[in-house]
């Protein structure tokens, strides 16, 4: 009986997607926690703070959309993956960390590079390959880093980093200098076998680290539930790891639960799988259309939109007023003009640094 | 014959084995409800359904084990890489299981399978995007390994490959996904596993040259034509098993040797090539048998630095002029 | 303040291990669950089937008893990992699992070729690297293989044959057949991402597969805890995957839940993560000097023989007495000594085969 | 000069390292409670204690990329595989990571880490416990590779890896633990990385080998001598930057090159070697250069499949034969 019934089901293995093969049903790919109901002060934000958080959100905001433009006109090459949607984990995570806590993360990095020093000239100038980016040209848009000021990096391959995080913790750990790392990583990174071990060998060790997830709801075309089984936060179960969930379109509340949980991990040097959930508004790269999922899904995202939501919560509680916000979209709207042409005027690296940065000797011999 | 896209020959390819064997499934990121990464196996969800049609996790390690074990299980699995780049997570799976388990049982298992997907560099994609992977796999006993130029011997080879009982590389290039060619329409054309071709024929100087790297040697030629230097081509189209006698062939009648590999240099097909070429042709060699490759550094995103980086015609009629002396 | 109490701490990663540098104080590597109370009749177990369940208990420890001695004899080269003290595991599922149902395992794999239908003689052989063995001498005492039987063989890298299962699995949910797979992997296996990525797909997949830990309480000479975090079992929970826990030393128990299990995956086509604590009698392989357990320990698991088990049951229900005991055990030991003859007496491979079973045809151009 | 063996000679170029700069460590599977899986670090927890010798998990792909990363701030970790063969798992880390981040940050990073390990066959192991992965990873920009053949150049070059600000693979043989050797007891004895050794001095032919093969060469070398050929055997020590210079200066005074290769040839180091010889020395060259390696199939367990499997000193001696034209 059981066998017949099943021989009459169709044998499928990976879900349906959202909306497509659906019959049209409309799943959210993520339902978001609730944000923070606290205000800025009960967080200790003082009101310079959360104007500079603003400011440096519709940087992120405002760097993405012009580049989008220039490589739209042939400006410049290679992959694009654009953070805007995300900007609330960035900036919530550099305010709840120490300047000299460690960030690590993905490809989607331009976010991260801009909240932790890479100038919007060094930014920008690195998507068009010069060498005045802020890795020489020599890395593009997936490669923003600036290790100076601990931010070491984006990285190409899906869950290749996470261990590198993992090993940054470590060395941490082993000079005692007590600080945290924090490595970001996206949904889709989440299946690689590189998190387990790392998740594992940081538990039993305790390294210092949060392995943040941002889950904005898709690896490139595939929904999170049709990739990965069951909730992303759960996987800490597996390994008795400290976890939570975090609404990821606010700011005020990843700052919250960043600092709590940076002090846990400062203190009793034991990691966090920590799944934010966000949403990424633009395609998955620039050549993507986008057929996975709904405009009325995009949409509903957009209305909680970070940038906009610090906006409005500066002007609702009359910290500044529109003409201010005016002035600061401004001054950022000149500033990553400004750096476009820095970019256009910059040269390109010099021949001879195709040998550069290979080795840590200069007169390497290279094989031929 | 019919004009197609290098795409839609491999997608004609994919297509027509599965429509003949049931047995034949496709795996990979992408592949089903995206309709590919790189649009190649467009419309295969809507034909094949999504029991043959799989969208995977990002786990190239596990998915491509679930291949091979599937294949060992007596299906026939198409597994895409998004790159090659990536199977590198796999390289375990394709190198420690695909490759030996048949020896290591003393033949108890067949692995019909085949990864596929793009290889090698495609523009501007930086340092852990851009490794040509052919030479490396080749290196290894118990895998055919693939790459074609033109979307005739991309078609004719793919469908060998997926009806090979033996593991099978066959790699491609983003590329050259809109490359068009004139692809036979025949019924069932299939080109056998390991014949090289030539392409150009020619009597002052073999080149060799395949995957992208072939439209490179070809642009060389073109140009050196016009300086009366007659250049042969040969593509091998499959990197193992190796068609030494259609290379050796050439050169005992040009005798002399350029080989263009997209590979970097240590070990990698041109060095192969070349070792071969001088213990089979010793004697009918006028000059030694250059290469022009990757240079040993990794790949640079500018672009300045990039189209150095990448062989280049105009180092392919260097080389030429090297072995004929003209320079 | 903590600042400082953490910089007098010493840093460590690994936890230390078990006896060794513990101060000598002892930690079971696992603990045990209880055997099931059942007897046999309520098991579904005929006298016969026990009789046969001693005979081929007996049959995998004196088989590996005496290759031991061979080898030490130097009689073959190679690794030898012996199974001895995990017996009841292989008896238990064989009993539990359709003839048609697929296992695969890693390299310690002697039992599981024996109970899947890999003669004596053929094994020994195998041992021997000779013809006449199970994989033409091709493969040794890590790749028994008896694939008409459903048995995928032993495989050397660890954790690398958890997706072939994972595989075998899926192919047998495309073909309808209502196989269930059993995937067996040690406690070392557990720390490899192959298995993190297998699991994931498994459960999303309903893939019909019952992956299951041999925890033997090492992996080499690191004790479980050493090397991995928590409960084995736990992993499950991360992807919402069924679980158990199972006493390894029974074959009731372990037949009583591996059949349990087996109904479960071949009506639901879902995965389950099984733990099944066991342990190896036996350094890890040959060369093994064990100073990372104690001898109690060692000898507080030899009381729980699981071949002495079964035959102490057999005798205390009066199913057979002493003189079928010996009789068996005698009738084994023949068996065992006349595979070793064989083994002596086969022939090495032929020059040739050193080409075949590489590729599927005959005429393969090796490159030279 | 004290003698030692292999295994004495690694432990004390780490031991001594270890001793002078805190911030080394080791890492990898049975390093610390278990002295080593083939105790080469015998010793060392009771030395440095729990802190700098580190058991890790068998997660080869986490615990590498773990080093790289630990590399990357501040550390100087010495990561050792099992074997090598287990590495390709990790393959993604060393290939795609520690070789590529100092470069596609624009040198932000520096990667000071050695990846070290027995490499290739180590007797009747079977398929996937026996292969040598030196050439394949010399195929990649931005690693150095080693593989020696003898005690003191395994001390002194182990010593010069852990001092490398680069990423270094270092790889050894099982077989050769035990294997003793004279080495100097000055203070601070290293090698520089990327130097060939003379160590036989002959006319008649170069004979390259390196690690295992070194050994078999002598042998061969041994007999020959008997029949009063005299070969100079050159071992590269050194994959990986290559010195071609020691090699080429030795072939223009023999004209002849036999390379013995544990690897598959298949663009292994005797392919690079060879090709580059004929591309360096064409014009000395009295025969072409032969190669003895493993032949294109996995390691079979067989005892006497297995024998056959290895290169022996007689194919070298054939090949020299060959070379020579004796016979
Ligand atoms: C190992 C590997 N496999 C595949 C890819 C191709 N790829 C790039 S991004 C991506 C999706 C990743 O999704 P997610 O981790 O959710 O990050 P997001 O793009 O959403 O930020 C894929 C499949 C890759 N770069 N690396
Ligand atoms: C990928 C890989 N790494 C390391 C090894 C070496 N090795 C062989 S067995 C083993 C221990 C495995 O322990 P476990 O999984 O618990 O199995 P058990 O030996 O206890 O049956 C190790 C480290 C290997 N064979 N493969
Ligand atoms: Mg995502
Ligand atoms: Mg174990």
């Amino acid at each position: 009986m059981a066998k017949k019934n099943k021989e009459a089901e169709e044998v499928t293995f990976t879900p349906s997607g959202t909306g497509i093969r659906n019959n049209g049903r409309i799943e959210r790919s993520t339902e978001l926690p609730s944000p923070t109901r606290k205000k800025h002060k009960s967080l200790g934000l003082s009101e310079d703070d959360l104007v500079d958080m603003f400011e440096l959100m519709y940087l992120q905001r405002r760097f993405e959309e012009r580049a989008m433009q220039m490589y739209q006109k042939g400006k410049f090459g290679g992959f694009l993956h654009l953070y805007m949607g995300q900007e609330a984990i960035s900036t919530g995570t550099v305010y709840a960390l120490n300047d000299d806590d460690d960030i690590i993360t993905a490809y989607r990095d331009h976010g991260w590079g801009l909240v932790r020093g890479v100038s919007p000239k060094e930014g920008m100038a690195e998507l068009y390959g010069k060498k005045t980016g802020c890795s020489k040209g020599k890395g593009g848009s997936m490669h923003f880093a600036k290790t100076e000021n601990h931010f070491w990096g984006g990285y190409g391959i899906v869950g290749g980093h996470v261990p590198l995080g993992g090993g940054i913790a470590f060395a941490n750990k082993y000079k005692q200098n007590d600080r945290v790392t924090a490595c970001f990583l996206g949904d889709g990174a989440v299946d690689q076998g590189s998190l387990h071990e790392t998740l594992n060998m940081s538990q039993n060790w305790g390294l210092p680290c949060i392995y943040a997830i941002e889950n904005n709801g898709y690896a490139m075309g595939t929904a999170v539930h049709r990739h990965s089984v069951g909730e992303l936060h759960e996987r800490a179960k597996g390994y008795g790891m400290k976890s939570a969930v975090i609404n990821g379109m606010d700011v005020f509340t990843v700052y919250e639960k960043m600092k709590e949980i940076a002090k846990d991990v400062r203190e009793n040097s034991n990691p966090w799988l920590v799944e934010i959930r966000t949403y990424r508004y633009r395609g998955h790269s620039m050549s993507d259309p986008m057929k996975y999922r709904t405009k009325e899904e995009l949409q509903e995202y957009e209305k909680l939109d970070p940038v906009e939501r610090i906006k409005k919560y500066l002007l609702d509680e009359e910290i500044i007023g529109e003409d201010k916000v005016e002035e600061i979209e401004n001054s950022v709207e000149d500033t990553v003009m400004e750096a476009i042409d820095f970019a256009e005027e910059s040269d390109f690296p010099d021949e001879e640094a195709l040998y550069e940065d290979m080795f840590v000797e200069d007169d390497y011999p290279f094989h031929t | 014959m019919a004009e197609l896209q290098f795409r839609e020959a491999i997608r004609a390819a994919i297509d027509e084995e599965m429509s003949q064997d049931e047995n034949i499934f496709v795996m990979g990121e992408e592949v089903a409800e995206y309709d590919g990464a790189y649009k190649v196996t467009e419309g295969l969800l809507d034909k094949y359904g999504s029991k043959r049609m799989i969208d995977t996790p990002i786990s190239e390690l596990g998915f491509a084990g679930i291949g091979v074990g599937a294949a060992m299980n007596g299906l026939r699995p198409v597994v895409e890489f998004m790159t090659f780049n990536f199977a590198v997570l796999a390289a375990d799976q394709i190198i420690n299981h695909a490759s030996k388990a048949k020896y290591m049982t003393g033949g108890q298992v067949d692995i019909p399978i085949v990864f596929r997907g793009p290889n090698a560099s495609a523009g501007q994609l930086s340092a852990t995007h851009s490794v040509s992977y052919d030479s490396m796999y080749a290196h290894f006993p118990g895998l055919k390994v693939i790459y074609t130029s033109e979307p005739a011997d991309a078609k004719g080879l793919l469908k060998s490959a997926i009806r090979d009982d033996n593991p099978v590389l066959f790699m491609e290039s983003e590329q050259m996904y809109g490359l068009k060619g004139e692809v036979p329409d025949e019924d069932d054309f299939t080109i056998p596993i390991g014949k090289a071709k030539v392409k150009w024929e020619g009597s002052d100087v073999t080149v060799i040259a395949h995957g992208k790297m072939y439209h490179v040697a070809t642009q060389a030629a073109k140009q050196l034509a016009k300086d009366g230097v007659e250049v042969e081509i040969i593509d091998p189209r499959t990197v193992k098993p190796l068609d030494m006698e259609t290379i050796v062939k050439s050169i005992k009648k040009t005798n002399r040797c350029v080989i263009v590999d997209e590979a970097h240099p240590f070990g990698g097909f041109a060095s192969e090539v070349g070792y071969l070429i001088q213990r089979e042709a010793f004697d009918y060699m006028d000059a030694p048998v250059q290469r022009v490759t990757l240079p040993d550094t990794n790949a640079p995103f500018a672009k300045n630095l990039f189209d150095k980086w990448l062989p280049s015609a105009q180092q392919v009629i260097d080389a030429v002029n090297t072995v004929t002396y003209r320079k």
